[in-house]
């Protein structure tokens, strides 16, 4: 599933508190005569081309220029099988590191850490705390939704993008109507009212997370119907659709989690990344260094890197100056703390 | 007459393990009439789908003119010029009858014949029905069609292929007397032409009144073969059954006591909607048995139906033992011991991938007696079902066996050991004996008469006129949903004179078959 | 009522059709794998290589069994409910509210509450189709397959709305059920949770049910013949009303215990399509409470098989999957067991000649 | 503004169009399982066969850079895994629905395993510029205002799709093969005992049923979309064996069927891109489902008051 990601309880702001990162040191990190034999954990399948993928480059790279040894496992789609899998592999004694994420494993993983205290997990997309053998890192979906709400609003009513139109409309497609996908709806909103408070967000959902032709047909209706012109789609799978639909039309797109620009060059305009893979291959360099703050939170925002707008050649080709200037300038107020974005979670 | 078929110590162990031919020999002259008859279960259907290539003996030879045959299939034995119209039917219902006609043999048409000539096929069908005299409509579809029509269908399908030799397993069993007589015209014109005929029956009289020669099968063996003119029933059916049969059914003149069963103005609908049961009025006593006589479809089936509580009423009442039934549910209705013998067992009348045991207990399994607390008691339905097949002579391995692979004789003493089983004070019996082997028949009426000396009230309901005249005291004829005429069985009755009733030609202007 | 040796040749057939399979298999993973032998030996032995992987078969064949279970009980009764999908959730839905909602009271009250409102939630949704199909004759597979997406698309709403926890995190779920009303382990030290308990019991519940009771009778008896049965008296409307109401009352006990054992709470979408899996089960069992154990058993055997051979060697989970295919299809070829059967029929014949 | 919004889609034709993309999967599917499920091998399967044809179409399609040999190759494997089907039901006597539910089984994984394999992906694969089945665009009336909407511009499968109603029609009812096929389904004893080979019936039933529900998948990946994703069809296979059963098993019906359901799918797409809908998206999701089924208690009430005014 798209972006499969969140944090459960602490809002962004407070979870990473400074004073437990004392207990860092004491921690017991992988000493240097033990090589990493990681473990990435999917707790659905690869393939989404965005959030698991890209944890996956993240593993990948670790391998290629770290030297570490991992091994990826896909648990599948049926949530009651994670829990015997991930305890399976990690009893097995072969793996010293675990990489895994989302908040439908925290739990698991946190029942799994207390009773493995050896094993030293790097957790990512959700919080969880206190839990001497556990890294967690949160990406602020809403801070990069923002990104794309407030990039969408300019784009809509351009003049130098050809297929913007004068009315104000805005579209998102999500893949399910539920908790995660509505905080980044709530972060594009607060994006797209930031900038303009008249624009219209008109929101549809596909219902899953791979039904492409459907996702399509509702992104071309919010298209021909409601006079959308650009159109945010956080589907994983399903989504691609969606963008496909904004191209057929000549109207715009924003991709998701992953840089999806040159799926359509000059239609996706920009993706809202999640940069899963940079912060898993940082964490790994870290632990492998011995100073990865084992027992802490850290939140990925904008400022950090966690989250972001790609901005690749095609971005520079076909966004007009003004709106990349605006961009700019927004980024700037997010990083400075100027803008401060809600979570709806 | 030149030998046209000879099947030489046939043997066939189906693959349960069941043996029904242990050898049997058959020879077939050309262009006769050859009768095969045998109690049910003595193989006969079998020996016929050997030689039509449905199933492969187990050992044995076949020679048919003059060359040994073994067919892959059916369609080796078309080729062959043979046809069978199956004891059951082996009709598709939802097409028409010229599609069934021409199943599998189509006129073709147009590019690479792929369509069908609609218009050839018509003609076809249309020189068949008059060349032989088989009427019936070829635009019908064959669901809406009497069982008369249906059989009429399946020999056009076996002449439409040009069969020489046709077999004919059982097609009187759903005929009314009238349809049977045509039936024979039409096989006798069939003869005429030159074709041979092998004939299966349960019944004797058409035996001796249609063949030139008899074999007997008992067991799965060939007993004998006659000809017909030096032989007669009596010997015929010592030979089937291996002992003397009686064909009257001997009994004492009734002595109607109270009234049972009152039927007044009853109206039904049928199951297509059309009015069925057009104001019936009868009244059964105690002590005796009213015969129902009629063409088939003129509302027997819903006239049982009704009083069983099976089918609604759209106006008039049923008073049994002065209560009003209607509106009672069935399984009520078999409370207050009315027992029921269905027109089809195979459907209604049993469940034929359930237990012996199983059927037997169908309208008792909620009685305390089979019941231990919550549950089932096996033993005791095990033990109730074996006494019952003991008394009904049903002759199966055990109880536990599956009713479906019982003849048709003895699946027949299953249904009726399971109704009689209860004393019923009304007994509705319909067509009772159908299909079943003459032994079994004589014991079936046996029973039935014993009931009405009993004192209970019986209603007998059945195609066969011989049947109905065998049984009744009295006798209701039925004509289009109404009762056009009530007769007493005096011994002067004529099996014409209800005939005409039958037929609509005469009607009593009488109001209550009391 | 089978004989010893009609038994030995089913069970005889049987290991035929997995031998077949798994040759199968094996062709496949020798052409694709570069450690063949490891992946057979992960795919066969490991799930059995550790109480723990025992304990995860016996979980996932909990749901598995009670699905199946639920369904061949509306399939014996001639109706072709695909339907136990959206029975499981809407029970287990109800069962998580009373799980959640229910005052404070003792486990021993409330844990079989939960279990029987789970129960009575499935059955009433059971009897929907039912009712459509006893009185209106509106095809079953039509109306269960749809009613499937409304509960899950009715639940889905409601744990995203009215009854979400406040720190659900990112997929909506229910408040926590309180721990003291959870399935515990089996066994301290074992991953198998008391859900296979209930599962057994349900075996033998239904067993007895089908088998030994009056109303088993009717079920079956019209699910054999209609004709007959209401000719007997059987009220066969009502009798198909009651069989997809108990099959959906069991295919609410499989979600709530599906919940109570693994999930905690309700969670959306938290059933991987176990209701059809029960079809399958159903089916491969012809329909029999003691075949439904036995085929949820090897079904979730190879699932976990499947697993570890993903775990434990360089095959993706794909090939598993049609290993899987390959044993379900073999399992049940019954042309297999007609051929021994055959086979057996001529050399008795030929003894007794 | 729920009304307003579905009314300028009625009105400028785009409600039309929109229909006749989102039924005509279900309807070559549906066909494909009316014509098995006649010949009395019912298809559940079918959901199975479209996976395995999408994935073909697009993949051979975008390789040969033609979507013609891409949609033949997708209906040649799906026609080849449902006379497989045939092989496990018919000759194996594996109950045809534990088959059905295998192949779903079986097409999900697979496809997911050849797109790893051949392309080292696992979730989705679109090719850049991969070919897709044309638009047809009919001169003339192209430009008439409202023909020109209501008969232009759409796929040449959704004409295929048409078309094949009415090839099914004269393929049952008016060809030898649909009479056999017919009396298989209904009478196999009867055919059987006219020589009609049962089971080739049988085998061509299922592969037919192989050639539309590949049609169907082809249209998804390439017409629909131009894409392949894991799991695309996401339950189509099952919506078009509803929509057989609701059709009556006849030709017609499962047209109106897919009809039915296209044209609640469509309404359901339509009102949820109304901006502040009170109507939770899950339920607006639920329309095309809730419609089937009042359809078929709609039916099932005129049969019986049919019977009944019939008295
Ligand atoms: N397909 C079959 N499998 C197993 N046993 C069979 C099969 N068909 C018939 N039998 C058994 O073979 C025996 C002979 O059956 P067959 O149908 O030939 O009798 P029949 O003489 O035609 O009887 P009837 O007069 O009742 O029609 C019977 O015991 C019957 O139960
Ligand atoms: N299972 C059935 N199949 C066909 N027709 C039926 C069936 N059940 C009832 N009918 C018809 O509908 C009529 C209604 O009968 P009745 O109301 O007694 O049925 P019922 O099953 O007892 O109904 P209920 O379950 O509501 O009490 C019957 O006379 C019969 O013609
Ligand atoms: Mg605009
Ligand atoms: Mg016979």
């Amino acid at each position: 599933a798209c972006g499969k990601s969140n944090n459960n309880s602490a809002s962004p702001s407070t979870s990473s508190s400074p004073s437990e990162t004392s207990s860092a040191s004491e921690t017991p990190v992988t000493p240097s005569g033990e090589p990493i034999s990681a473990i990435y954990f999917v707790n659905s399948m690869l393939g989404d081309k965005s959030f698991f993928d890209s944890a996956q480059a993240g593993i990948q790279k670790a391998v290629k220029e770290l030297g570490i040894k991992a091994k990826t496992v896909e648990g599948g789609s049926n949530a009651a099988d994670w829990a015997a899998s991930l305890e399976s592999l990690v009893s097995s004694g072969n793996y010293n590191v675990v990489v895994v994420g989302t908040s439908q494993m925290s739990d698991i993983t946190k029942d799994l850490a207390a009773r493995y205290p050896k094993v030293n997990f790097i957790f990512f997309d959700e919080v969880i705390e206190g839990v001497p053998n556990v890294y967690s890192m949160l990406y602020s979906q809403s801070e990069g939704s923002f990104l794309a709400g407030a990039f969408a609003a300019l784009a809509t009513t351009s003049t130098e993008l050809k297929g913007a139109n004068p009315e104000k409309v805005i579209g998102f497609v999500g893949g399910m109507d539920i908790p995660i996908i509505n905080d980044f709806k709530s972060g594009y909103e607060q994006g797209a009212h930031y900038v303009d408070k008249d624009v219209k967000v008109v929101a549809s959902y596909i219902g899953d997370f791979v039904n492409a032709p459907k996702g399509k047909e509702i992104g071309l209706a919010q298209i021909n119907s409601q006079k959308a012109d650009i159109v945010f789609s956080v589907a994983s799978a399903a989504g691609l659709g969606t963008l496909e639909g904004a191209n057929e039309k000549g109207v715009y797109s924003i991709g998701v989690d992953a840089n999806q620009n040159p799926l359509y060059p000059g239609s996706v305009l920009t993706s809202m990344l999640k940069n899963v893979d940079q912060s898993i291959f940082r964490a790994i360099e870290l632990l492998q260094k011995g100073e990865l703050k084992l027992g802490t939170n850290e939140v990925l925002g904008m400022k950090e890197g966690g989250v972001g707008l790609a901005k690749d050649e095609l971005y520079e080709k076909y966004v007009p100056q003004s709106i990349r200037d605006k961009m700019k300038e927004i980024e700037d107020k997010l990083s400075t703390g100027d803008i401060t974005v809600k979570s709806s979670l | 007459m030149p030998i046209l078929l000879e099947m030489k110590n046939i043997h066939k162990v189906y693959p349960n393990g069941t043996v029904a031919n242990r050898g049997v020999d058959l020879n077939i002259h050309e262009g006769e009439i050859h009768a095969l008859v045998g109690e049910n279960g003595a193989g006969k259907s079998t020996i016929m789908k050997i030689l039509f290539g449905l199933e492969a003996p187990t050992s044995g030879m076949i020679e048919y003119k003059g060359q040994a045959i073994s067919f892959e299939g059916p369609r080796d034995a078309i080729k062959h010029g043979m046809g069978m119209v199956h004891q059951h039917f082996m009709l598709a219902p939802s097409l028409t009858v010229s599609e069934n006609i021409v199943l599998g043999d189509e006129p073709k048409k147009g590019f690479m014949s792929m369509f069908r000539d609609r218009a050839k096929e018509f003609n076809e069908v249309e020189r068949l029905i008059s060349t032989y005299g088989l009427k019936v409509n070829p635009q019908a579809k064959v669901e809406t069609i009497p069982v008369g029509q249906k059989q009429r269908v399946e020999i056009l399908k076996v002449l439409y292929r040009g069969a020489k030799l046709i077999i004919l397993d059982e097609p009187t069993a759903v005929l009314t007397p009238q349809e049977t007589d045509e039936l024979f015209d039409s096989i006798k014109a069939l003869v005429s032409e030159g074709h041979t005929i092998i004939f299966i029956t349960h019944k004797l009289r058409e035996v001796m009144q249609i063949s030139n020669r008899i074999t007997v099968l008992r067991a799965g063996k060939t007993i004998a073969t006659l000809n017909t003119k030096d032989t007669n029933q009596e010997e015929i059916s010592r030979l089937m059954v291996g002992r003397e049969v009686l064909f009257r059914v001997d009994k004492i003149p009734a002595e109607p006591k109270d009234v049972v069963l009152s039927v007044r103005n009853l109206e039904a609908l049928d199951d297509k909607g059309s009015l069925a049961l057009k104001g019936i009025s009868l009244d059964i006593r105690g002590g005796e048995v009213l015969g129902i006589a009629g063409v088939e479809g003129n509302g027997q089936t819903e006239l049982v139906e009704t009083i069983t509580g099976l089918r609604k009423a759209g106006a008039g009442q049923i008073i049994y033992q002065g209560k009003e039934l209607l509106g009672t549910s069935v399984a009520e209705i078999r409370r207050l011991k009315v027992g029921h013998i269905p027109e089809d067992r195979q459907t209604s009348g049993a469940c034929l991938t359930s237990s012996i045991a199983e059927n037997l207990i169908l309208d008792q399994y909620r009685n305390p007696e089979f019941k231990r607390g919550p549950f089932l008691n096996k033993k005791k339905i095990k033990l109730f079902a074996k006494t019952m097949m003991e008394m009904f002579d049903v002759r199966a391995q055990n109880e536990d066996i599956m009713a479906g692979a019982l003849s048709g004789g003895n699946l027949q003493k299953v249904v009726v050991a399971r109704e009689l089983s209860k004393n019923p004070r009304l007994l509705l019996a319909s067509q009772p004996t159908r299909g079943v082997d003459i032994g079994a028949i004589e014991f079936i009426h046996r029973e039935i008469i014993k009931r009405r000396d009993g004192g209970a009230a019986v209603m007998v309901v059945s195609a066969e006129l011989s049947e109905v005249m065998a049984l009744s005291d009295r006798i209701a004829v039925l004509y289009e949903g109404e009762i056009v005429a009530v007769l007493d069985n005096s011994p002067d009755l004529t099996e014409q004179e209800i005939g005409c009733y039958m037929l609509g030609v005469k009607k009593q202007e009488q109001e209550v078959a009391r | 009522m089978k004989s010893s040796r009609a038994i030995y040749l089913e069970v005889g057939g049987i290991l035929a059709a997995v031998f077949t399979a798994l040759l199968c298999g094996f062709i496949v993973i020798l052409f694709t794998s570069s450690e063949p032998f490891t992946a057979i030996s992960a795919l066969l032995l490991d799930p059995l290589s550790s109480t723990f992987n025992i304990g995860t078969i016996l979980n996932k064949a909990v749901p598995l069994i009670l699905t199946g279970l639920a369904l061949s009980v509306v399939f014996q009764s001639g109706v072709f409910s695909m339907g136990a999908e959206g029975q499981l959730y809407i029970g287990a839905f109800v069962g998580a509210l009373a799980g959640v909602y229910l005052p404070v009271m003792s486990p021993w009250i409330h844990m079989p509450l939960v279990l029987i409102c789970a129960m009575i939630g499935g059955a009433l949704y059971g009897a929907i189709p039912g009712l459509l199909k006893a009185y209106l004759n509106a095809s079953e597979i039509v109306t269960t397959l749809m009613l499937n997406f409304v509960a899950i698309l009715t639940t889905s709403y409601f744990v995203n709305n009215q009854f979400k926890a406040a720190n659900g995190g990112g997929y909506a779920r229910m408040e926590n059920i309180s721990k003291d009303i959870l399935l515990p382990k089996l066994f301290p030290g074992m991953n198998a949770h008391a859900g296979i308990l209930i599962a057994l019991l349900a075996v033998v519940v239904v067993y007895l049910l089908m088998y030994k009771t009056s109303i088993g009778y009717e079920l079956r008896l019209v699910g054999k013949n209609g004709h007959f049965a209401r000719y007997g008296g059987i009220a066969t409307r009502k009798v198909i009303v009651v069989s997809v109401m108990i099959s959906g009352g069991i295919a609410g006990l499989a979600g709530i215990v599906e919940i109570l054992g693994i999930h905690q709470t309700f969670k959306e979408n938290f059933s991987a399509s176990l209701g059809f899996d029960g079809i399958i089960i159903a089916l491969l069992a012809r329909n029999h409470p003691i075949g439904v154990l036995i085929a949820a058993l090897f079904y979730a055997y190879i699932q976990v098989g499947a697993q570890t051979m993903q775990f434990g060697s360089d095959m993706p989970r794909e090939v598993a999957v049609i290993i899987q295919v390959m044993l379900v299809l073999l399992v049940s070829a019954q042309a297999i067991f007609t051929y021994l059967k055959q086979r057996y029929a001529k050399t008795g014949q030929k003894a007794v000649k | 503004m729920v009304w307003q919004t579905i009314w300028g889609q009625i009105v400028d034709l785009s409600l039309f169009a929109v229909l006749l993309r989102l039924m005509t999967p279900i309807l070559l599917a549906a066909l494909g399982g009316l014509i098995s499920d006649i010949g009395g091998v019912i298809n559940i399967g079918l959901e199975g066969l479209m996976l395995m044809s999408a994935f073909t179409s697009i993949a051979v399609g975008s390789s040969t850079g033609s979507w013609v040999v891409g949609v033949l190759a997708g209906v040649g494997v799906s026609m080849l895994v449902s006379y497989g089907m045939g092989f496990f039901s018919l000759k194996m006597k594996v109950d045809i629905i534990i088959t059905g539910f295998a192949v779903n089984i079986f097409g999900s994984g697979f496809t997911i395993f050849l797109m790893s394999k051949i392309y080292g992906l696992t979730g989705n694969y679109s090719p850049s510029g991969a070919p897709r089945i044309p638009l047809v665009k009919i001169p003339f009336i192209e430009d008439v205002p409202v023909l020109g909407k209501l008969l232009s511009g759409h796929s040449l499968m959704v004409w295929i799709a048409v078309l094949s109603v009415f090839f099914c029609l004269f393929l049952i009812y008016k060809t030898p093969y649909g009479v056999h096929l017919r009396s298989v389904g209904e009478a196999p004893y009867a055919a059987q005992s006219l020589g009609i080979p049962i089971k080739r019936i049988q085998y061509s039933a299922l592969a037919w049923s192989g050639a539309f529900a590949g049609l169907a998948g082809a249209f998804m990946s390439n017409g629909l979309t131009n894409m392949f994703v894991k799991d695309m069809t996401a339950g189509t296979g099952f919506l078009a064996l509803a929509v057989v059963l609701l059709g009556n098993r006849n030709p017609i019906g499962i047209l109106i069927g897919s009809i039915i359901f296209g044209l609640a799918s469509a309404l359901a797409t339509i009102v949820q891109t109304v901006p502040n809908s009170p109507i939770p998206s899950q339920f607006i999701q639920m329309i095309p489902y809730v419609v089937t089924i009042l359809a078929l208690v709609f039916f099932a009430l005129q049969n019986k008051r049919r019977l009944a005014t019939l008295a």
